[in-house]
This record gives structure tokens, C-alpha cells and sequence, in this order.
């Protein structure tokens, strides 16, 4: 599965994607597993309400399923126009 | 329908003028065009991050969603990315319908969505520090009336 | 404030480029362009009458209610009057602000404005003969939102 | 008192305007003037729910005081933009 960080989620993680191996089965899950590998992650997913997230570049809830997903991107609320 | 998402500037006279010439049978001409604003008199640039390959599909559907909701004859997006200084144009909307309401409720409309869920992120570098630009409640909330 | 009353064509993007270029400070500028739209498809021209003097003074009382009723750093209106034909400029205005939301509704409020309360009368020469056009209910509905 | 007429109300009267003497004291008064005066001006002013006044170029009512007024011009719903 392709993870991909934009923004300062980007910047707090210290990498734009990385290629990962995953069972979890719901965003909300995969953000634990990440949460519980190292700090930088931890302090990137601190506060969900500050996130959005986006699967196979759809916006999506931290309750989606993950079933067939391939791209899943995690950012702060945009801010165009 | 056209849109782009770009790193080079654009024209925005030009694009303007020929959106306005290509539109057989509207009456109504409606463009947004946002531009650096330096509020606080200390931004150096403003950076714009943004996600290809969702960026491009989350505007098409927005227009799309426009042009079916609106009746509009005809939508122009054009948004760019990259490094920009006050005074520069970040992005421009255009819209053409028979008539006024209908051209300007569907740019705001495109507005509104742009603002908030199309997949860009600003970044400001002042003369103290970057920052990332924080969205503001307007622009959430500019979404219920829809 | 800029306010031009002609019987020439204006160069629509280039009057707008211009208007972005000198907003120093406003992030958000707004145009609108009404079109000579021929909706019965037998439209040969459109010939627009209006009262001078009083033109140029409800056009700019209608701009100052603007500039201060939505907080716009700028605004820009031209109306031509005389013979046009279908796909012709008619008029244009633009609305520069810091924000988006008051660029917009000043330039909704100079059109309903415009639309009703401003000295100009359109009559329609088709193939068949030739008839004042009327009011829409909806241009001085539209009034009643201010 | 200058009097002005626009679009059709210009053409049933027949010109674009003229200069009268009047002792209307109101626009109401004026028009039943002028409609005693010619059918073209009868024709003219038969629907006044259809017709616009404008004294010294402000929009005004057909019940407005005409002292001191120089201009008075009748048109047709305005129909700009």
C-alpha cells in the first residue's frame, strides 16, 4: 500500500511517501499501527480532527475500510483558491 | 470545460477575454481571480503545495458538479502551484451561463469547493518563519449553503 | 472607482487585467460581462438607449454604496449604450476586496443595480420587427436581497 | 421645465423633448396635464404602474413635489446590464 503525506504532515513525518505492508483493516487502524512505530509519527497523527484523509484519491472518513486501496494520503484540511 | 493546474503563471486578461469570446448564446460572464495578499506586510512568498493526479480529479468533478447544478454553458479552472509573491495570482475561475444568477452562484459555488476540498495547501514564508495557512471557519462553513 | 458610459466596445480582458494588476492588498477580484445573447435565434441587434447625466450619476452612486456597503478596495463599471450586435459586449463590472465573499456580493449588488435602477432601456431589432425589451421579475426581486 | 421622455415612451410621444410651463404642484398633476393635452400623451401615460419618473435625474413617485424641479424625465422599467 502506497502512503502518501502532504503539508505539515509531510513535514512531521519527514517524507513525502513510503511503500508499506499492512493488515489493518480501517484508516482509523492503520493510523494506530503508524502512531505506534516512532515519535515523528505519533506527533503527526496527534490530533485526527486536524487530518483528513484520502483513499485512492477520494476524500474518505478515518472509518473507511481499507479493502482494495492502494493510494491512501493523509494531510491538514486544505486551503486553496 | 477546461482546467488546469499549473506551476507557471497565467494571463489572466487573456484567458478572461477568450473564455468571454467562446461563449455562444450566454449572456453572463462571471471570473474569481485570487491574488498573493500580503495582510500582514512581512510575506516574502507563498508556497502552494498540492497532490497530483487527485488535485485534477477533484476539480473536474466540482465543475462537472457546477455546470450540471447551474446549467452553465461553459467553466474555465485554472490553479497554480509552487512559489508565488504578494501581488501574484494564485488562480482564476470562470463561468458562463444565460443568465447573471446562474454564472455567479456557479463560481462561487466552484469557490467555495476550491477553498476547501480540493487538494491544495498554502504555506506562507514571512520575514519571522513559514507557516502553514490555517482554514478559516468562512470557508467551512461558505460550504452548508450548497 | 472607474465608470465609463460609451457607445464603443471595450477590450473586456484587458480592462479586467488591468483592474487585477493595480489592487495592491486585495486577494480576491470578481468580474462580471453581460453578452448580447440571441435566445430566439433571430436576433439581428440590440440597441441600447440611455439618459445621460443621470446615467453617469446613478452609476456612481450605485458604485459608492459598493465600495462602502461590502468594503471593496476598488470598483470598475463600464456600459456601453447605441447598437450592438448578438455576442457584443454590453458591459462589464469588476469588484476587487480582501476576501472572496465581499468581491462577490459587490459585484451582485452593482448588477441588480444596474439591472433596474440605472438609466438604460434595451430594445431588440429581430427578423420580425423590433420591441423594447421588458423587465424580468426576477431583476427587481433580486433587489429586495439588499 | 424640461421635460425628457425615453425608449417608448419617447416614441409614442413623438420626441425626445420639450420645455413647458406648468402650475402642476405634483408629478401626478403634471401627467393628468399632459394627458389632457394630446392622445399621443393620453397613450403615453395610460399605465402609469408601467412607467418610471425621475426628477432632476433622481428616480422619485408620481406623488413628488415638483418645487423647484428643472427636469422631469418619464421612461419605461429600467432594463440595463
Amino acid at each position: 500500500m502506497q502512503l502518501l503525506y502532504f503539508a505539515w504532515v509531510r513535514e512531521r513525518i519527514g517524507l513525502p511517501r513510503e511503500t508499506i505492508e499492512t493488515k489493518a483493516r480501517t484508516v482509523a487502524e492503520l493510523v494506530a499501527e503508524l502512531k505506534a512505530r516512532e515519535d515523528r509519527y505519533a506527533a503527526a497523527f496527534a490530533d485526527l480532527s486536524a487530518l483528513r484523509v484520502a483513499l485512492d484519491q477520494e476524500l474518505a472518513d478515518f472509518d473507511a475500510p481499507l479493502d482494495g486501496v492502494r493510494e491512501v494520503a493523509f494531510f491538514p484540511p486544505m486551503t486553496g483558491g | 470545460m477546461d482546467i488546469r493546474v499549473q506551476s507557471d503563471p497565467f494571463d489572466f486578461g487573456a484567458e478572461a477575454e477568450a473564455f468571454a469570446q467562446r461563449q455562444g448564446g450566454m449572456g453572463a460572464v462571471v471570473t474569481f481571480t485570487g491574488i498573493v495578499r500580503d495582510a500582514a506586510g512581512s510575506l516574502v512568498s507563498m508556497e502552494i503545495e498540492h497532490y497530483p493526479g487527485m488535485t485534477e480529479k477533484a476539480l473536474e468533478e466540482h465543475a462537472h458538479e457546477a455546470l450540471t447544478r447551474f446549467q452553465l454553458g461553459d467553466v474555465l479552472i485554472v490553479h497554480r502551484f509552487g512559489a508565488m509573491r504578494p501581488g501574484e495570482m494564485i488562480m482564476m475561475v470562470a463561468t458562463a451561463a444565460p443568465h447573471r444568477a446562474d454564472a455567479f452562484q456557479g463560481a462561487e459555488f466552484l469557490m467555495d469547493y476550491l477553498k476547501s476540498r480540493a487538494p491544495f495547501w498554502k504555506k506562507e514564508i514571512t520575514r519571522s518563519g513559514t507557516d502553514w495557512v490555517a482554514p478559516r471557519h468562512e470557508d467551512e462553513d461558505a460550504l452548508g449553503r450548497w
